[in-house]
């Protein structure tokens, strides 16, 4: 078994797994969390191994069953793929570790390797989204996230999880059918499902039909916005991030909502010709509502008294700077959006973490409650504080980095007002934030804040490695600068 | 007002979407963009390729085989879903 | 429900049923139909008999265990046998490439692996069916494991 | 005269409309109605739409459903969207499934499957 194989294995393996999982859970109940742990590490060390594939010699194909492409379904793997693997795998990784211990606190035990088995078919399912080539096959990835996604709110044994469950069910079934009628609509004027070959067939069929490639660019907006809880489509999104396990949380607000975002910029950017594109203003559209989400977002967030939903409210603002990279059209824009994916997926899943460490060892959950919890909670308090400074954007931190190059991409594209409006939302950011980290270390504990739980070290060692992780990709970014840069420059045709 | 609101929606969607039915390719037609190579392929060589007479089946679990393991996972995401669910809150 | 009548005809209706499920299911490649179809008639069979007695009549047919182990095993078929192609020396899912043999167009053995996906579906789809099922009846009731 | 033509194209292309009518029943069904059943339901008409409208475009005129007979020609349709469309019908059953059984939870938890019932029992506590 070669290297060759790799593309596709880093999809299969977790999934071959988790089909064995419920076997696990009946008869060798040891065993579940070491092979969850082994598939995705698996899973990360291909990436890995891939990466440096890729950065050496470019994209590759990879072929399903040696059928050619038009015919069969093809994975394609690009720098944002492999970068998106990583991405994935590592926070992933990092954050089922934490929940082996938390989710004891929140779920029935008999309902561990239920868990790891919805946990394992997500992550597949979301590696699959980032390597596909295909239309129909990313529907059907679409839809293994959407049902996984819900089932890991669900599982949380709370009348108002399975609302929010229900809720964010019922608007992602919409999507999905929104985006299963745009692939009709795209299969109809092109007779391909292919990326490559769609997009070369849009460029003939875009004299002859234009409104049909125009409404199936709004579904497919309407439906990768509804997942990505895009600004006016965002309602599902605090009741279901907040009311969930914390590990579901962080997964969910980390990576869920991110890689529906990859899925637009893929499209965007591969698929619709770009004369097309440019024609209607449908990047400033994405501009507007970016813009709009990362205002509201932010404002809402402000007022929010229960700490879930306070960080639930930031991922929408959050959501909204990789949106604005999309949409600015320059080559310093996209680096910052997708920057922003990894920079996100770490401090908001670490800011999760800490908040259901907060949850998990005193059993408060409101803002005003968490006072002098630094001086009781040291990790977790410190690991909330990087996270803190990382969305604010302070420099040496990564949330910098990814603020930075959005900025520069505003300048270049010329749209100085959205330079001003990243500046705000800082402001709004720190304004909630700052307020919990003052509190935290500058008050005296009480009640039963200052007699906490003593956390379990499988629940510390992901704060502290993510804590690294937001500081080291703040100080050093240039290797993983370099591989958004390139992945950038591949997705603009350079 | 909420209805109004509703009817007004729909009816935007109904123009839009009737307005790209006048544009699209006309039904049945043998010269649509949909009757390509592609689908020549499958019905001429899928005998020779595949072995199989029923071409649906030879798409499905050949040419195209990766979407149905996809489906697989989907009835198994959903047997999982339901399960936990209904297990969770069940004593 | 207790009725005599309903009993005793699905008693006797089941295998037939059961019957024509396999045969759509290893007709999959010849005919119309499939593992879905096949699946699911095959499913029906075991709905019909449980909705005719009662539901612990149909776990005793059909356990829970057995249930669980049905839904991996079919999806195990159909990515063991993508696995086993790549063992082969070809792309995962590989058929002919991976030399599986294609036999006569039109016998019931043919078409290598197509024949073994098409029956790892069937069983997966069945059991998914018979278990969703179950599942729904017994969160209404009490519900246990 | 535009109005005559613009209705022979609906004519013709009769399937696609009615798919598309099909669509907006179902969103106006998921949109309006409280039952929670109901939404289900309309979701179902929804997929179904989409289903009809995806396998309709694989049609040729005087085609046969392509099940080959060796050494024999004729015309067949289309096969892939009639397989790909396979695939998202077990799709819509599992997302039905599963969505049932949140049903079923929500009515053990609230006694009702009504949504704007629920908002209100959900209004009147706090989180």
């Amino acid at each position: 078994m070669s290297s060759t194989h790799l593309p596709v294995l880093v999809v299969v393996v977790p999934l071959f797994f988790a089909y064995l999982m419920p076997l696990f859970a009946r008869w060798r109940k040891k065993w579940c969390l070491p092979v969850t742990l082994g598939a995705i590490t698996f899973s990360l060390f291909s990436s890995l191994y891939m990466a440096q594939q890729v950065m050496a010699s470019g994209p590759f194909h990879y072929r399903m069953g040696d059928w050619p492409p038009p015919w069969g379904i093809e994975f394609y793997i690009d720098h944002l793929a492999v970068f998106m693997g990583i991405t994935l795998t590592g926070v992933g990784l990092l954050i089922i570790i934490y929940g082996s211990k938390d989710l004891l606190h929140e779920i029935k035990e008999s309902l561990m390797g239920w868990y790891y088995t919805l946990y394992l078919l997500l992550m597949a399912s979301m590696l699959g989204m980032a390597f596909t080539n295909d239309f129909f096959n990313l529907f059907v990835f679409i839809e293994i996230c959407a049902i996984a996604s819900c089932a890991i709110i669900s599982i949380k044994d709370k009348r108002e999880c399975i609302e929010a469950a229900f809720k964010y069910l019922v608007l992602s079934a919409v999507g999905s059918g929104c985006i299963l009628l745009a692939i009709a609509m795209v299969y109809m004027i092109t007779g391909h499902l292919n990326f490559n070959f769609v997009a070369e067939g849009l460029q003939t069929a875009m004299s002859v039909y234009p409104k049909n490639i125009l409404v199936a660019l709004a579904l497919l907006m309407v439906g990768l916005g509804v997942k990505a809880a895009l600004f006016p489509l965002h309602v599902w999104l605090p009741d279901a991030h907040s009311s969930a396990p914390s590990p579901s949380s962080a997964v969910l607000s980390g990576l869920v909502i991110k890689i529906y975002a990859v899925a637009m910029i893929k499209l965007l950017y591969r698929v619709f010709p770009a004369d097309f594109v440019g024609m209607i203003p449908v990047m400033n559209m994405l501009l507007w509502m970016a813009t709009f989400a990362i205002i509201v977002g932010s404002m809402f967030a402000i007022v929010q008294e229960d700490i879930k939903k306070m960080l639930a409210y930031s991922s929408i603002a959050q959501i909204g700077y990789v949106f604005l990279g999309v949409g600015l059209m320059s080559q310093n824009g996209l680096i910052g959006g997708i920057l922003h994916i990894i920079n996100h997926a770490m401090m908001k899943s670490m800011l999760f973490l800490a908040a259901g460490a907060f949850i998990y060892a005193t059993g408060v959950r409101k803002l005003s409650d968490l006072k002098g919890i630094g001086h009781t909670m040291p990790v977790a308090a410190t690991a909330f504080t990087i996270g803190s400074m990382a969305m604010v954007g302070i420099p040496a931190t990564n949330g910098f980095i990814s603020k930075w190059y959005l900025a520069l991409g505003t300048l270049d594209a010329n749209k100085p007002l959205f330079a001003a409006v990243i500046l705000v939302s800082s402001l709004l950011n720190g304004v909630y934030y700052l307020p919990i980290i003052v509190n935290a270390f500058f008050a005296k504990p009480e009640g039963r804040v200052a007699e906490p739980e003593r956390l379990p070290v499988q629940m510390t060692v992901p704060l502290v490695v993510l804590g690294f992780g937001c500081l080291f990709f703040g100080v050093f970014p240039s290797r993983l600068v370099e591989l958004v840069t390139r992945a950038a420059q591949v997705l603009r045709g350079f | 007002m909420r209805k109004l609101l509703v009817f007004i929606f729909l009816a935007v969607i109904m123009v839009a979407l009737v307005a790209t039915v006048l544009e699209m390719p006309t039904f049945g037609e043998p010269g649509n963009p949909t009757n390509n190579e592609v689908s020549e392929r499958y019905i001429e060589k899928s005998i020779e390729e595949t072995g199989a007479l029923n071409v649906i089946a030879s798409i499905i679990t050949d040419y195209r085989a990766f979407d149905t393991l996809g489906e697989a996972t989907v009835l198994f995401v959903a047997i999982a879903a339901a399960l936990s669910t209904i297990k969770a809150h069940s004593h | 429900m207790e009725d005599i009548i309903v009993r005793y005809i699905s008693r006797m209706l089941v295998p037939f049923v059961q019957l024509y499920g396999l045969y759509v299911i290893l007709h999959g490649h010849l005919s119309p139909g499939g593992g879905f179809s096949g699946g699911a008639v095959v499913a029906s069979s075991m709905i019909l008999y449980a909705l005719a007695f009662n539901l612990a009549e149909g776990t005793k047919k059909l356990s829970h265990d057995a249930s669980s182990v049905l839904e991996s095993g079919g999806a195990l078929i159909f990515a063991g046998m993508g696995l086993f192609a790549i063992l082969l020396g070809t792309n995962f899912l590989g058929n002919r490439v991976a030399g599986f043999p294609l036999g006569t167009p039109g016998n019931l053995f043919s078409s290598g692996a197509i024949m073994v996906i098409t029956a790892g579906v069937g069983i997966k789809v069945a059991s998914t069916m018979i278990t969703l099922f179950y599942t729904l009846i017994e969160g209404e009731g009490h519900g246990h494991d | 005269m535009a109005m005559i033509e613009m209705l022979l194209r609906l004519h013709q292309n009769s399937f696609y409309f009615f798919a598309i009518i099909l669509f907006v029943i179902g969103f106006h069904t998921m949109l309006t109605h409280n039952n929670l059943i109901k939404k289900i339901i309309g979701m179902n008409i929804m997929d179904t739409s989409i289903f009809l409208f995806f396998v309709a475009i694989g049609y040729v005129r005087g085609g046969r459903a392509p099940i080959l007979e060796p050494g024999v020609s004729h015309t067949y349709i289309n096969p892939l969207p009639s397989a790909l469309i396979l695939t998202g019908i077990v799709v819509a059953v599992s997302v039905t499934a599963y969505a049932l059984s949140l049903i079923i939870k929500l009515y053990q938890h609230y006694g009702t499957i009504d949504a704007e019932e629920i908002m209100r029992i959900r209004g009147g506590e706090s989180l």
